[in-house]
């Protein structure tokens, strides 16, 4: 009882950080709830026994990329008003679009999986069962071939977005080696034949 | 008690949500962004669900694997943002049509 | 006999080695040069053995037996089931003769005519000598479609590269409506490959197949057969494709070419779906006959030669679909009579059409024109010249004593039992045909000369008229005694018949 | 004999390729000797078969040469057929054709096509000679179209005439519209017996005769009676029966030497010799010989009737022979086969001796044509003058000159054949024989009298080089008179009613006119004779050479008040009924505007604009179209993914 109880609070959060997401004016006040976000889906994952997850959750996004994120809103003073402008245009069309979506969504979720068992709650966990155990004995071995790519896909993440932001500003004084080897004495010093006096 | 269908009635909503942020926001290439994190967050519940539902861990590898792609793809993304920032003093999605033939 | 083993194999690559021998070495872009000479020597070498090697394929031919002679079986790609097989039998073995007759002839007749990339030049000749003697002689489909799309790049860049004026505007339509039949054929291909886990033709022909299946196939078929041979209506890409090929190439167009489309009717379509062929033959002996009628009028009508013997040719190819397609108006005995004349006509409107586009292309070298307006009283100033052209023309209009007689006699006389009204149409190309072609030789040959561009001709030189008067002794030698060339075809074409008969239902 | 048909045959084909493909280096002169010699090979072995066939009391013999190709049971080969019948055309085709060589000497002296004339000509000897001795209609067809292919060249001959070079465009067609009947012909002849070789055809015609052919369906057709006449339209073509008479008087165009050998007296007989081979058919189907005896017949009199209003010397003698053609094919249509070939015969002398007289005198007036430029040449050209008189004579059936006794009875032999019922075809054809006789004596005395007697019509600078032709040209001429004269004193009689033909021409029983003449009419050569006042024929000839006389010597003003009066019948004959109108303007006008039709609107319009490059604009303005959609905006293809996403969701709770 007391577990339905906080899954339905959580939940009720996480949708209402989710909306003010989408809804916030502020692209600041959406960093900040999308954080919201996922703190309550890291508390709803645990819940769910995924507690490795969870954590990562809490630490790779909210850690790190949600910082990214304000760091860059901050950084670029985008016009608010004028990035928000034309949300009233759209919003019937999005809503309503989402709203069918929902009740796809909803057909499939509980009329059409009638007679298929998917209600009654998640089996117990055998006694003695870490998820994280669990996790890292099919990670490093199963999976490992996709997780040395995914560790790639970081390294090319990180490198790219290194080449991207990097630029050369000019009027900066900066040595260049090559420059520096490849010159000869001629291009340096110029030497003109003049005549010692002018003559008479 | 709580099993799969709520969390993914749960998740369902979170990506309609997302979905609906996508279409209003759709000036805004930062809020964009943030949107697809969420449904990005809506499918891995999905799989976290259908993992504990099945007892089948894999599941939760690819969670593990969606969230280092999205991290990836956040960190370019901001970057290739924090470039067109730069080249164009806006981020403003309607300025953006090169990509018309 | 280790030589007849692989007769067949030597045939197909021989051509296309020399042919990439001939690209790598090159000519250095200079028709002039030394190397230049000595790369035409080479290919005319070339095409010569290839074309002893194919006479030696005629001497061991064995006329009275049954399937396919000089068989060669390797395996290709073991996952899909495909081998290089060859083979040939009397309907395959007369069109690589006339494939290997022609291409040493095209060489000389482009000895000095082509001033840019000579060398290219005719290593593109080469290269389609041995992809076309190829499609004659594959026993699997995929070996078949492979040679069959394969020919038709050097064939394109021989009009792009060395054609004329508005080349670009007829390769690409030659190039899409080809390659548009023929990718449906391989979608056939690739159904009964399904269907016997192979894509041997032999496995093809004895699979049983229901009724639509066999209909999809030949439309299958058709589209891929039809805009070779041409059939009407699609066949507008051909005047196109002659009138801007160089001579050589049109002479390939016409004189083989064409004749891949026959030859999959009665290769293909025939034995894989004899039902479905049965079921489309009223539609297709009426397209033939339009295209004898229609095309004959049409032909009348038009102001450039090459263009005119263009539609001849579309005309001509009429009765070799009519002569094939025929087979089911019998109750007893007529249909090989059918057969053979279509047969026989591919083979001699391949000499004649080839020859008459040299005619052309003797002129053209010349005067650069292909107008009939520009000419007039060419036989005063080119006597020898007019004589051949006049023996070509007449062979054109389907005289008796010439090769263009004998298939037309054959189709007549087998389409009169199938049905009156087949055989007077078809009997209307003695009119039509003999007036198109009379027309022109009275407009280019007779009469007085007609400007100072015709006054200053000269006659032909040796090289010319020793390829013409090798055509002129094909030409006269099929039409007095085509005895040889039908015996070869009998055996087969009984065969054939025997095979279309038993229905697959 | 087996070497001695070879050789006929290929002795002009040999001398023809050394002439055409060595004519330089042999010359002028070692053309003519390589020819002649050929020619005259054949004519003398020609001579020597028909002693033996006739007098040795050889047999016919059918021998077969080489197998020219055989498939699905049909033999198709060439070979040699020599029956009397043959034998005869032999003789009768290789002697003109020697006299023509001799002939062509003078006559094509200064031309500088010399050696391609004899080539030409010695050509087409060897395909009259494969045509006649062929024994099978494959070969038929062979020398047939060759024939009309030698024709087309030597019409042509002086390609650089624009007339010439139409008339043999005119020729070959016209020609073509024959061989399309009679290629069917032969088409329907494989189809109810199977076979090509007379023999085995002739056999079997009972059977043939007893099947039906549906050329429409609903109408069973007698099989014989389509075979028939298709046949019989090639031969139309080629001799010349209306309508498909127009090329023969264009064929003109070429040079007089041929004329005479191919437009009168050989190539255009094929076609009458053709139905007496076929007789064994043509019995069979009375129908057939109906239509055959009624288009004779419209030829034999309408043709006639041209003739005398031509005015170019070689032209009358055309429509002279277009009628004389005519005659033949009543009298094959009257199932008088003997009687149709036995007029051939005369009438290849004859007019052959006429044409060769009319060049004779274009050669005299320098190559002018006009008869009305002509007059009182008989004093210039004697030998002409008394040969010309001789052909004439025997045209108009003359007692006692060839054509007397070959036209009389032929003449006769029509009025028998009652078997074509007392209906209006009997009528229509003995009508037309008769008042022929009328016609043919008024156009030939017309034109002998405009040419050799009057007033000197010719210019000064003409008249100062009248002379009489040299002896190559007139040796030809006195030796096709004596025939012309007196052939038919000593060959009607074993000829007609001797049965030379025996087995070579087949006739039932119940339609032999000629035997049933040689029963009540025939008495021998010398009695016919006598006994002229007897027919009509006679006073109808006598009627037409006085009228000739009154009109074109005693009072040569009246034609031309006749001409003025009659504006309308004049016109008529002046157009030659217009036929010429109808070919030319109506179905080679017609064609080529149906042809420019189906080009324009067919194949530029429709397949090539509408279908092919308009399925290229129409995929190009539809990418057009699609193209819009790609605004470049991220939000539009982020919106089309979710629309896509929603629509397969949908698809799949709803539709699936």
């Amino acid at each position: 009882m007391l577990h339905t109880v906080l899954f339905y609070s959580f939940a009720l959060v996480m949708l209402g950080a989710a909306a003010g997401v989408v809804f916030s004016r502020n692209p600041v006040h959406s960093v900040m709830f999308l954080v919201l976000t996922f703190f309550q889906s890291a508390v709803l994952w645990l819940m769910a026994e995924a507690e490795f997850l969870a954590i990562v959750l809490v630490l790779v996004y909210v850690g790190a990329v949600m910082v990214l994120f304000l760091f860059v809103v901050m950084m670029l003073e985008v016009n608010i008003e004028a990035a928000k402008r034309g949300l009233t245009r759209f919003a019937p069309l999005g809503i309503g679009i989402a709203l069918l979506m929902a009740y796809e969504l909803m057909q499939l979720i509980w009329l059409r999986s009638e007679g298929v068992g998917i209600t009654g709650g998640f089996a117990a966990t055998a006694e003695g069962y870490s998820n994280t155990k669990a996790l890292g004995a099919v990670l490093y071995t199963e999976h490992v071939y996709a997780f040395e790519i995914a560790a790639v896909i970081l390294l090319l993440a990180i490198v790219a977005a290194i080449t991207l932001t990097m630029r050369k500003r000019p009027g900066i004084k900066v040595q260049d080696i090559n420059k520096q080897v490849a010159v000869r004495a001629k291009d340096r010093v110029r030497i003109v034949k003049m005549d010692a006096e002018k003559k008479q | 008690m709580i099993g799969l269908e709520h969390y993914l009635t749960l998740a369902a909503m979170l990506f309609v949500l997302s979905l609906a942020g996508i279409i209003i926001n759709r000036r805004n290439l930062i809020l964009l962004l943030m949107c697809i994190e969420l449904m990005l967050l809506a499918v891995n519940f999905n799989f976290i669900a259908f993992s504990r539902y099945l007892g089948d861990e894999t599941g939760q590898v690819f969670v593990f694997f969606i969230l280092t792609v999205a991290a990836a793809e956040a960190a370019i993304g901001l970057a290739i943002l924090v470039v067109l920032f730069r080249n164009r003093r806006s981020i403003a999605v309607q300025e953006l049509n090169t990509l018309k033939g | 006999m280790e030589l007849t083993q692989h007769l067949l194999s030597i045939l197909i690559w021989l051509p296309i080695i020399g042919g990439a021998a001939l690209i790598v070495i090159g000519d250095e872009g200079d028709a002039t040069s030394a190397r230049a000479g000595i790369m035409r020597i080479a290919a005319l070498i070339v095409t010569a053995v290839t074309f002893v090697f194919s006479v030696l394929l005629y001497m061991s031919f064995d006329n009275a037996a049954t399937g396919m002679q000089f068989v060669e079986k390797v395996s290709w790609v073991p996952s899909l089931n495909v081998f290089y097989s060859l083979g040939v039998d009397g309907i395959s073995a007369p069109l690589i003769l006339l494939t290997t007759f022609i291409t040493p002839l095209v060489v000389v007749a482009g000895w000095d005519t082509i001033k840019s990339r000579p060398a290219q030049y005719f290593a593109a000749f080469l290269i389609l000598e041995g992809l076309m003697v190829g499609v004659f002689s594959a026993l699997d489909a995929l070996l078949f479609y492979v040679f069959w799309e394969a020919m038709l790049i050097p064939m394109f860049l021989i009009i792009g590269i060395w054609g004329g004026v508005r080349r670009v505007y007829a390769t690409l339509k030659f190039f899409l409506y080809t390659f548009l039949g023929s990718v449906l054929m391989l979608v056939a291909f690739i159904y009964l490959y399904g269907q016997t886990g192979g894509f041997d033709l032999f496995g093809f022909m004895d699979a049983p197949l229901t009724l639509t299946a066999q209909k999809l196939i030949f439309v299958a078929f058709l589209l891929a057969f039809a805009v070779k041979v041409p059939m009407w209506p699609v066949h507008t890409w051909l005047p196109d494709a002659h009138v801007e090929a160089p001579t050589g190439g049109s002479v390939i167009l016409a004189a083989i070419m064409l004749k891949m489309g026959g030859y999959g009717f009665v290769r293909l379509s025939l034995p894989i779906v004899p039902d479905g062929s049965e079921y489309f033959s009223s539609m297709m002996i009426a397209l033939s006959l339009i295209a004898v009628v229609y095309i004959g009028f049409v032909a009348l009508m038009q102001k450039d030669m090459k263009k005119l013997i263009a539609y001849s040719s579309i005309a001509h190819m009429g009765f070799v679909t009519l002569g094939v397609f025929i087979l089911w108006s019998f109750d007893g005995s007529g249909a090989g009579l059918g057969i053979a004349g279509g047969m026989v006509q591919m083979i001699s409107h391949g000499l004649i059409s080839g020859a008459m586009f040299l005619c052309v292309g003797v002129l053209y070298d010349r005067v650069h024109s292909r107008e009939i307006a520009d000419y007039g009283g060419v036989a005063n100033t080119m006597p020898t010249y007019a004589a051949f052209m006049v023996l070509f023309a007449m062979a054109n209009a389907g005289l008796p004593g010439t090769s263009g007689f004998v298939g037309e006699f054959m189709v007549i006389v087998a389409s009169f039992k199938a049905n009156f009204w087949y055989a007077f149409l078809a009997a209307s190309t003695l009119i039509l045909g003999a007036a198109y072609t009379l027309w022109m030789i009275k407009r280019v040959i007779y009469g007085e000369v007609a400007n100072e561009k015709v006054a200053q001709l000269t006659d032909l030189n040796g090289r010319e008229f020793l390829v013409l008067t090798i055509l002129a002794i094909g030409v006269l030698l099929l039409g007095l005694w085509p005895a040889p060339l039908v015996d070869m075809m009998n055996v087969s074409i009984e065969q054939l018949i025997e095979h279309v008969g038993r229905s697959k239902l | 004999m087996y070497n001695y048909y070879l050789i006929i045959v290929l002795a002009p084909l040999a001398a023809a390729i050394i002439a055409g493909l060595a004519g330089k280096s042999i010359g002028r002169a070692g053309a003519h000797w390589v020819t002649i010699a050929g020619v005259g090979t054949a004519c003398l072995l020609s001579l020597i078969v028909l002693k033996n066939l006739f007098w040795g009391g050889a047999p016919a013999e059918n021998i077969d040469v080489y197998t020219w190709a055989m498939t699905d049971g049909l033999h198709m080969k060439v070979g040699f057929l020599v029956d009397r019948l043959t034998a005869l055309m032999m003789c009768v085709v290789t002697f003109v054709s020697l006299m023509v060589h001799i002939y062509t000497i003078g006559y094509m002296h200064d031309d500088p096509g010399y050696q391609r004339f004899f080539s030409y000509i010695s050509l087409f000897t060897f395909a009259m000679l494969m045509l006649v001795m062929s024994n099978n209609f494959l070969q038929l067809f062979f020398g047939w179209e060759a024939v009309g292919l030698v024709s087309y060249l030597l019409i042509g001959f002086w390609y650089k005439k624009e007339t010439a070079i139409f008339a043999n465009l005119k020729a070959f067609l016209v020609n073509r519209v024959g061989d399309f009947g009679f290629i069917l012909g032969i088409a329907g002849v494989v189809m109810f017996t199977g076979s090509l070789d007379y023999a085995e055809v002739f056999a079997s015609a009972d059977n043939v005769a007893a099947q039906n052919i549906e050329v429409f369906s609903g109408t069973p057709w007698n099989a014989m009676t389509v075979i028939c006449i298709l046949l019989f339209i090639g031969a139309m073509g080629k001799s010349a029966q209306a309508p498909l008479h127009v090329w023969l008087p264009d064929s003109m165009e070429g040079p007089t030497p041929i004329s005479a050998l191919i437009h009168a007296a050989t190539m255009v007989t094929a076609g009458i010799f053709m139905v007496a081979r076929m007789s064994p058919l043509f019995e069979l189907s009375t129908t057939a010989l109906a239509v055959v005896i009624v288009i004779g017949s419209i030829t034999a009199f309408f043709m006639g009737l041209l003739g005398i209003v031509q005015n170019d010397i070689k032209r009358v003698v055309a429509y002279s022979t277009l009628s004389q053609l005519g005659y033949m094919t009543v009298a094959l249509g009257a199932s008088a086969y003997s009687a149709a070939i036995f007029h051939l015969m005369t009438h290849a002398f004859f007019k052959a001796l006429l044409f060769l007289a009319a060049g004779s005198v274009i050669i005299a007036m320098h190559h002018e044509q006009d008869i009305r430029k002509m007059g009182g040449l008989k004093k210039y050209m004697p030998i002409t003058y008394w040969t010309s008189l001789i052909g004439t004579l025997a045209l108009i059936g003359f007692p006692g000159s060839s054509g007397f006794f070959s036209k009389d009875l032929l003449i006769e032999a029509v009025k028998e054949s009652h078997w074509h019922g007392q209906g209006a075809v009997y009528w229509i054809a003995y009508l037309s024989v008769l008042l022929g006789v009328f016609v043919t004596a008024l156009y030939s005395f017309r034109m002998f009298f405009l040419v050799f007697h009057g007033k000197e019509r010719m210019d000064a600078e003409t008249k100062s080089h009248l002379h009489e032709t040299p002896t190559v040209v007139t040796a030809p001429l006195i030796l096709l008179a004596i025939p012309s004269a007196i052939i038919g004193w000593f060959t009607v009689g074993p000829v007609l009613f001797g049965n030379y033909f025996g087995e070579a021409i087949f006739v039932t029983e119940s339609k032999d006119v000629v035997a049933h003449l040689g029963d009540t009419f025939w008495h021998g050569s010398w009695a016919l004779v006598t006994h002229i006042y007897k027919s009509p024929v006679f006073y109808l000839a006598a009627a037409g050479t006085l009228t000739a006389w009154f009109l074109y010597l005693k009072r040569p003003d009246v034609p031309q008040t006749i001409k003025d009066r009659l504006p309308g019948v004049y016109n008529v004959l002046d157009r030659k009924y217009y036929f010429d109108d109808l070919w030319i303007k109506g179905f080679a006008g017609g064609g080529r505007q149906f042809g420019q039709f189906l080009w324009k609107k067919g194949d530029e319009f429709l397949i090539d604009g509408v279908l092919v490059n308009g399925t290229a604009k129409t995929v190009g303005r539809l990418a057009g179209v699609l193209r819009q959609i790609q605004t470049g905006y991220l939000y539009t293809y982020a919106f089309a993914m979710i629309i896509g996403l929603t629509a397969l969701l949908g698809w799949l709770i709803w539709l699936r």
